[in-house]
């Protein structure tokens, strides 16, 4: 007989129908190389038309006349723009990213080196932003108008308003200066530099692995300081939207029919209203992962922290194009990378939106 | 008579931004192992008075009545701890729209063993035997590939066949449907109906149908209960819907258009006195 | 309030969690062994001695190689053989033949002769980097150099003068990063596509100097690992780290807790903060750093000489200096630095706004004009910027203050594009010269000319007279004469140039008391780190 | 006045395309008012939408007043062509008062009577000047479809698709709305189709219905005939049937669609 | 002649404003806001964030009475001096009145919040709602585009712009609206796909009504709400990034008093002279709470749909 929706047909005018795996892969690469295209052209652009000079940020500012129109044309400048640009997207292609001015390393190297200084910083603070957050955010819907949920606002609205630099700073001050309980800026004390060998990068890990226990304690109390201040705005933006993802399912029919069948109270918060606010927090966490991701430059610079952020700022700075490019593209792509993991970890928490 | 349960002096009020509202307004009535239809337009305060029966209703109301007696007990003074063990297992509850009171991410079939699990020590594999038959019952083929569809999977029909499953699995001694069937098209309606009707003859159940549809209640119900503005304006046996007394009663069956009556149709012409008991029909 | 209680519990867990991770640190401060200094390393971009150009390149390049001629950490002021032992001068002045010490040794092992110090030097004006300017002014370029510089046995060098400049000068430039000795065995293996091994030396080190390069982490850190077979004998620090920490309130905290040695880059008013801490030690060392104005002379105003005149007189130099340039700056007005050989002394300009104001209005723009000011966004350039700023507006001139970092800000400089520039300036090498060369010889004003290197020249200050006397005084043998001749420049540089040098810096090194003989001499690559002891 | 020939509109494309109406044609007659019954998705509303150019995705032959209509509309085809939905709550824009929004059909076909023309029509459709100030969240359900009834008459077009009118109301302000339609239609000799759910709704309205189901027309009938009972088709002796109220024995009868 | 006394005026007034029978459409608009003021009124913590705003409208307004100066006039000899009944908030390093200093910038502050809403909400509404209404290739281009400037790191791209641009405080309000329009863009878009198959759009569309019209005047009006509601939440975003380019030296240029900026050149001061860089510090704490609270109370009042309250 006749198709049935739920929706009902009149529903669907012009509502596009799952497009079927070919161009989902399709459509994701795309807009992977779209974005790497849009990325580097932006940043190539600007990088052109930058005040700053690169051929003096590597000559210096006394370099004579003949240094400079040498490292000029050794750079390719003299080349029309575009060419400049295809040339590096060839290279970029070859795996060839270039050189970095400020570092005199390859910026691949650069990139391996500092990316998962911030991976780790922004992976705990979105841990910390979901694990407390979300319980946050659950319990104020919950306790709706009462004193948790005044508080849990109270602190939202903190997270959300407190310029972070600032922030950071006086918790340095705090902890670090006055209380002495937590370790200064830095991702690890000095003298353990060299320590462990780099195998991701990512010093908890490697240092676990490696065993080496010392290290590993104190790259975990150099992170309790700057991934708490950077968790600030995510555990505010998390613990809000829980809240008012789970006040929109608390008003639910289906929330109705769980207490209708006699559950628990509990039951019906987390066994049910729960995993349909967990569907839609998906794409939330996944959007505050990225964003800081790129956005810990700030806590960075507070903290000496040498992630990523930093990297790009000061290779902006010292108009390090192949640095800030490099850079940009991996975390553009990262961005994206995150977007579409999360897109695909919502399709599989929600079957409505399992295309099949 | 016989009663399972007894509501004296039911009031349900709102308190919204423009003040309290009065939904539910001192309504008694009682009800045997029979169809009770409640009858009324929108905001005539039906669909609050099923919630408040079972306790469930909203933060910003509150509930006052003489008692609701149910097995000797009062659920309107009982705690929300022994009022869970009423719900689900005693009264139960199917509601409007499938597509709705189904949650959407999870497994009809957990749905509804989860129903069964939550009043009996059953064990998952026993739940899950009781849903499929539940599932049979309520003429659903292929019951153990239904058992794992998601609510956006299944046509409207089927959703109110599996709540009914759901709510009638602990076998309760009331059910209150709330328009179980205004969001089907009309041959379901009359399906959803049958299987409803099934179940309280087998399981000798009271029911409470609310619908806003007087025709089909008077055919389906064995009493009708007509509410207008939060109060039970009349109470009759449906056979005897024809001589409704309420002028309101007789102004809702006047302006139903039908396929007999020609012309202009009759328009219902509102009384504020209704509201001050002066036609309260008991 | 279950709920609330299980959240609670979970949040207690963590921060229990969260204390279970500071208890178990023990705060290891730095180790005896190690020297561990908080600085600004953003400058750093290599470490190829024909290369460095920055503060902290030349600093760690003069740790890690020996120079053909030094001043030795014992002693600042003597110029002494480095990795010579001794030279001659021919009788004509000319040439200059070097004995180099035997019995020295490169990081590697290898023994250091004649052929690295004749590599080392054609290196530097082969690959013609932004220094290399120091060596080719004698004359040499890559075609005449393997002439002029030759090694004429195992362990003597002659290297020949091509130019008029005196000799001393040339021993001079010798001590400079130019100077530096390298490993040609160990550089040589590592050359690609004939760089000389620029690439690999960038970010390596191969030569004979106390300490070699074990780590280098752009923006991190630096660590530099003793050389036990130094010629001065074994350093006491086995590790001298350099790490980089860009807020100064963060390396003030770093050494109030004792986690770094020293803290390199802090402000007056924070030093201020730490004195009379206990175990704190404050340092000053004079250096040969300058901080300067430029006026454009292509400008319309500006390149009034009046009005250039009223700029001297309209800078508060004593308010900054007694404020928040206490201890690191004092007030010095020429462009040799003070305290060392033919410096000039006096500061004969005092901020004077009426007599500013009486300039300007001379000059004929007693309604006031509107200019630009251009400068660094690092401390204190931010500061002395506003104070300009403000003492300007008092004479009617209307200043934008415009902060950009060096590498935005030079190439506005050296386009001739600046209106009012606060920048600083150190010597390459300790001569007067290097700074006359720089400020007070503009050969070819022409736009085309393009000497962009030289501060003359980016203002275009076009004076026949003082580019005379800056290369004559360049060529004076005569010591007496050119002390004398130095002088004289500076006197009438003072009254006409477009510049007006208004500080000299002196470096306030703060350090742990335990911490001693950290030697830091006037210029930014005499640092030493080898007489460290802890 | 109105005919539609083989029509047909598919939505979505390849193996996910859905038919929802399948070679569908009928014709209404200047002056009548044409039914279409249905149960949800058998295309009734589709077959509407098309018609009124709010659908680009149909294949066939549409005509009105003789003109072969495009997929684009020109401004004088909605002159002659009106639409009023079904729901009054989506179908009024919350934020323009009923002024706005009668006001905004007279802007775009350029009438200059603007003023008159509000007047009277919120008179026609038995709202008082005191509504023309309103926004519709001040107006209850039936006074909402009535401004949606006044802003398709405004223009006086000939044609009126009315589409499910009354199917989220209150029965006693169906009652009210179906007579204002019929009045409307008797006093300008408006042309209707009108879609519903609802067979006594349709029965009530109409002068000739059709039967749709699955995307067809299963039969075209006269209201007579319906009265009668005497349908051919069994789908619409089922729908019939099922009309009438609850019967446990024709419940029996029936056949599951799932 | 009867005496009006105040009482009766007011509650003339409030008769005027409620009255069920609107006489214009002024009438009716007047009415609607009234009705919004209401409701907003009752709220709060929405009102706690309009009065702060309105403070800050205030004090920026009265600049000139409520200072002694100008914020910028130097005085060396009394540098970072704590805060004191002199120099209510102390002063700074160059010895200027902090409290001058941040009442001026409150002037700034506006300048940025203005200047960047002026800036985003044509570009995101338009960008948005062409996208979500004519959809196709126009959507799938617009959208590619505006994914590409979410897909930037925003500070860094505003870190470029300005770069680019050379720094200042109108560069750095530029680069923020340049990074700051792609959310807009998307809400608005996403708003316009859920209104764009509403009945009232179909109805304007029957009526006959032109793209730009259905644009204009249906569909804009319904988006302008959410992002209204969004640009006021996205206010102390804003705010901290241009904070923040001032504390990377790349926003306002000295000597004017930015907030952020204040905090960057007194970051040092924070060990001995705390309120050097505290002090601004809180105020953009104050004034980003404030649009955030505003926000959520506008939400409130705009978009009751949201859960929120």
């Amino acid at each position: 007989m006749g198709l049935k929706t739920p929706l009902g047909l009149e529903g669907m005018v012009n509502k596009s129908f799952p497009p079927p795996i070919v161009g989902q892969l399709f459509r994701l690469f795309s807009s992977l190389i779209l974005t790497f295209i849009g990325l580097t052209a932006i940043t190539f652009i600007i990088g052109r038309v930058m005040p700053a000079d690169p051929v003096l940020a590597i000559v210096g500012d006394r370099a004579s006349r003949e240094v400079y129109d040498a490292m000029y044309l050794q750079m390719g400048l003299d080349k029309p723009l575009i060419q400049q640009y295809l040339i590096y997207i060839s290279n970029v292609v070859q795996g060839d990213f270039g050189k970095s001015i400020m570092t005199a390393r390859d910026v691949l190297d650069d990139l391996i080196r500092f990316f998962p200084a911030t991976l780790e910083l922004a992976t705990i603070a979105t841990l910390i932003g979901v694990f407390i957050g979300v319980p946050m955010g659950v319990g104020a819907a919950v306790y709706q108008g009462q004193w948790f949920d005044h508080l849990v606002r109270v602190i939202g609205l903190f997270g959300y308003s407190v310029p972070i630099f600032w922030l950071g700073m006086v918790a340095l001050l705090i902890f670090y200066g006055w209380l002495d309980v937590l370790p200064g800026p830095g991702r690890i004390e000095v003298f353990y530099d060299g320590v462990v060998n780099p195998v991701t990068g990512i010093i908890l890990i490697d240092s676990a692995l490696q065993e080496e226990w010392e290290v590993f304690w104190n790259a975990v109390d150099h992170l309790i300081l700057p991934s708490t201040i950077l968790a600030t705005f995510a555990l505010a933006y998390i613990a809000r939207m829980t809240r008012s993802f789970m006040l929109d399912q608390l008003n639910q029919e289906y929330v109705l029919t769980a207490r209708v069948k006699g559950l628990k109270e509990s039951s019906v918060i987390w066994g049910h209203a729960f995993r349909n606010v967990l569907v839609q927090l998906i794409t939330i966490i996944g959007l505050t992962y990225a964003s800081l991701l790129e956005g810990s430059v700030l806590t960075e610079t507070i903290f000496s922290w040498p992630g990523i952020g930093q990297y790009i700022t000061t290779s902006l700075f010292n108009a390090d194009m192949n640095a800030v490019i490099g850079g940009t593209v991996v975390v553009g792509i990262c961005f994206v990378g995150i977007n579409i993991l999360s897109d695909a970890l919502y399709k599989l928490a929600d079957p409505r939106a399992r295309g099949d | 008579m016989q009663y399972l349960l007894n509501v004296e002096k039911l009031s349900v009020s709102f308190e919204t931004p423009k003040g309290v509202v009065d939904a539910v307004r001192e309504i008694s009535f009682t009800l045997g192992k029979e169809r009770l239809g409640i009858v009324g337009e929108s905001g005539s305060g039906k669909s609050q008075t099923g919630r408040a029966i079972l306790g469930l209703t909203s933060k910003n109301g509150s509930v006052s009545a003489n008692h609701i007696l149910f097995d000797g007990a009062d659920l309107s003074r009982m705690t929300e701890r022994d009022m869970r063990k009423i719900r689900g297992a005693r009264i139960s509850m199917i509601m409007q729209d499938p597509r709705y009171s189904l949650n959407p991410v999870m497994r009809v079939g957990e749905q509804i063993a989860e129903a069964f699990r939550v009043h009996t020590r059953a064990s998952r594999r026993q739940a899950k035997d009781r849903t499929i038959e539940m599932l049979n019952r309520v003429k659903i083929r292929e019951a153990d590939k239904v058992y794992n569809l998601f609510p956006h999977e299944v046509s409207g029909g089927m959703g109110q066949r599996i709540m009914i499953a759901m709510m009638l699995i602990p076998e309760p001694d009331i059910l209150i449907a709330d328009e179980p069937t205004s969001a089907l098209d009309v041959t379901v309606q009359l399906q959803i109906l049958s299987i409803l009707d099934d179940m309280v003859r087998e399981q000798g159940m009271g029911l409470i149908l609310i619908s806003h549809d007087l025709n089909l209640v008077s055919s389906f119900c064995d009493r009708v209960l007509v509410m207008y503005g939060g109060q039970i304006l009349e109470s009759l046996n449906a056979s005897d819907l024809n001589n409704a007394k309420h002028p309101y009663t007789r102004g809702l069956l006047n302006c139903l258009p039908s396929l007999e009556r020609q012309g202009e149709l009759a328009v219902l012409t509102r009384d504020p006195k209704w509201l001050e008991g002066g036609y309260n029909i008991p | 309030m279950k709920l609330i209680k299980r959240g609670v519990y979970s949040v207690l867990a963590l921060v229990g969690l969260t204390f279970l991770c500071i208890s178990s640190v023990a705060y290891a401060k730095t180790p005896s062994n190690t020297l561990v200094m908080a600085k600004s390393i953003s400058d750093l971009i290599t470490l190829d001695p024909a290369e460095v150009f920055e503060l902290t390149g030349g600093e760690v390049i003069c740790n890690i190689y020996d120079r053909v001629m030094m001043f030795e950490a014992e002693d600042l002021t003597k110029l002494v053989g480095g990795v010579a032992e001794s030279y001659k001068i021919s009788g004509n002045g000319k040439t200059v033949t070097f004995k180099i010490r035997s019995g020295q040794k490169f990081h590697s092992g290898n023994p250091v002769t004649a052929s690295d110090v004749e590599f080392s030097l054609r290196r530097v004006v082969h690959l013609k980097k932004t220094p290399s300017f120091i060596l080719t002014q004698f004359g040499w370029d890559k075609d005449n150099v393997d002439k002029l510089i030759k090694a004429t046995g195992p362990m003597t060098v002659s290297v020949t003068n091509n130019s008029d400049f005196s000799a001393g000068l040339l021993l001079n430039a010798l001590s400079a990063g130019v100077g530096s000795v390298v490993d040609k065995k160990v550089v040589m293996s590592h050359e690609k596509n004939g760089d000389m091994g620029y690439e690999w030396l960038k970010t390596n080190s191969a030569g004979s100097g106390p300490f070699s390069l074990k780590t280098w982490k752009a923006n991190e850190l630096v660590v530099l690992e003793a050389n036990p077979e130094h010629r001065h004998g074994k350093p006491k620090m086995k590790r001298v780290i350099l790490r980089h920490v860009a807020e100064p309130a963060a390396q003030r905290l770093l050494v109030e807790k004792g986690d770094v040695d020293m803290a390199r880059n802090l402000t007056p008013d924070q030093i201020k903060g730490l004195k009379g801490k206990k175990g704190i030690v404050i340092d000053n060392n004079a250096k040969a750093g300058s901080v300067y104005m430029a006026t454009n002379n292509t400008h319309p105003i500006l390149g009034n000489a009046d009005v250039r005149k009223a700029i001297r007189y309209v800078v508060d130099y004593e308010g900054m200096a007694n404020s928040f340039l206490a201890g690191q700056y004092k007030v010095h007005q020429s462009f040799w630095p003070g305290g060392l050989w033919a410096s000039l002394e006096n500061n004969p300009f005092k901020q004077d706004l009426t007599k500013a104001k009486s300039l300007v209005s001379k000059a004929g723009h007693g309604k006031g004009f509107k200019i630009v000011i251009d400068t660094l966004t690092t401390a204190p350039f931010p500061e002395i910027a506003q104070s300009v700023q403000q003492s300007l507006s008092k004479i009617g001139v209307e200043a934008e203050i415009i902060l950009s970092e060096g590498k935005t800000l030079w190439p506005k400089y050296r386009a001739r594009k600046h209106e009012l520039i606060i920048a600083r300036w150190s010597p390459d090498y300790v001569d007067p010269h290097s700074n006359a060369d720089a400020f007070a010889h503009n050969p070819d004003n022409r736009q085309e000319a393009k000497l962009t290197g030289k501060p003359a020249w980016r203002t275009s200050w076009d004076d026949k007279g003082i580019t005379a006397l800056t290369e004559a005084a360049a060529r004076e043998l005569d010591l007496v004469k050119r002390e004398q001749m130095y002088l004289d420049l500076q006197r009438q540089f003072q009254q006409t140039a477009p510049f007006t040098f208004m500080f000299q810096s002196s470096e306030q090194l703060v350090r742990q008391d335990r911490v001693k003989g950290f030697v830091s001499g006037a210029n930014f690559d005499l640092v030493f780190y080898r007489l460290v002891s802890k | 006045m109105i005919d539609a020939r083989d029509l047909s509109i598919t939505f979505g494309m390849g193996a996910s395309a859905v038919h929802a109406v399948q070679k569908v044609s009928f014709s209404v007659k200047q002056g009548e008012s044409y039914g279409i019954v249905g149960e949800s998705g058998s295309g009734k509303s589709t077959i509407l939408r098309a018609l009124a150019g709010l659908n680009k995705d149909w294949s066939g032959e549409l005509r009105v007043k003789d003109v072969i209509l495009s997929r684009k509309r020109s401004i004088d085809f909605y002159r002659g062509l009106q639409m009023v939905f079904q729901d009054p709550y989506g179908s009024l824009h919350p934020r323009h008062t009923v002024n706005d929004i009668l006001n905004e059909p007279l802007i775009i076909h350029k009438f200059s009577d603007r003023e008159r023309r509000i007047n009277q029509v919120l008179k026609e459709v038995g709202l008082g000047s005191d509504y023309r100030f309103r926004f519709p969240h001040q107006l209850s359900g039936g006074q909402r479809q009535r401004i949606s009834i006044a802003r398709a008459i405004i223009i006086s077009p000939s044609i009126l698709l009315l589409d499910e009118p009354t199917s989220a109301l209150d029965v006693s302000v169906q009652a009210e709305i179906l007579n204002l339609l019929q009045g409307m239609r008797a006093a300008h000799n408006l042309t209707y189709i009108l879609v519903s759910h609802n067979l006594s709704v349709v029965a009530h309205m109409c002068d000739r219905l059709a039967i749709m189901n699955a995307g067809k027309i299963v039969e075209e009938l006269d209201v007579e005939h319906l009265r009668q009972k005497t349908p051919e088709h069994p789908y619409t002796k089922q729908l019939l049937q099922a009309s009438t109220g609850y019967d446990r024995s024709i419940a029996d009868t029936l056949e599951w669609f799932d | 002649m009867p005496q009006l006394s105040t009482k009766n005026i007011f509650s003339k007034y409030r008769y005027w404003l409620t009255i069920a029978t609107p006489q214009s459409v002024w009438h009716a608009r007047f009415q609607r806001v009234y009705i919004a003021w209401l409701s907003f009124s009752k709220n709060p913590i929405a009102m706690t964030g309009l009065y702060i705003i309105l403070s800050l409208l205030i004090l920026a307004m009265f600049a000139p009475l409520i200072t002694s100066g100008d914020g910028t006039s130097q005085e060396l000899q009394n540098r970072l001096l704590a805060p004191s009944a002199n120099h209510w908030l102390g002063t700074d390093e160059l010895g200027r009145d902090i409290f001058d200093r941040i009442v001026w910038g409150s002037q700034i502050t506006l300048y940025i919040v203005i200047l960047v809403a002026i800036i985003v909400l044509p570009i995101g509404l338009l960008i948005g709602t062409v996208a979500g209404y004519i959809g196709g290739w126009v959507d799938t281009i617009l959208m590619r585009v505006t994914d590409i400037f979410l897909a930037f790191p925003r500070l860094i791209l505003a870190l470029a712009f300005v770069a680019a641009l050379g720094p200042g405080l109108d560069n750095a309000v530029l680069a923020i609206a340049l990074t700051a329009w792609s959310p807009f863009a998307r809400i608005a878009r996403a708003e316009t796909l859920t209104i764009r198959n509403s009945e009232h759009i179909l109805a304007a569309r029957v009526q006959g009504a032109s793209t730009t019209r259905i644009l204009l005047h249906h569909i804009t009006p319904l988006c302008l709400s959410s992002v209204i509601v969004r640009l006021t939440l996205d206010m102390a975003g804003i705010i901290l990034t241009a904070a923040a380019l001032g504390f990377l030296g790349l926003g306002a240029q000295p000597p004017m008093p930015e907030w952020g900026a204040m905090i960057s050149s007194g970051r040092q001061y924070l060990l001995d002279q705390w309120w050097v860089p505290t002090i601004p510090g809180i105020a953009i704490l104050i004034v980003s709470m404030g649009f955030n609270l505003l926000g959520d109370g506008l939400r409130d009042v705009l978009d009751p749909r949201s859960g929120e309250g």
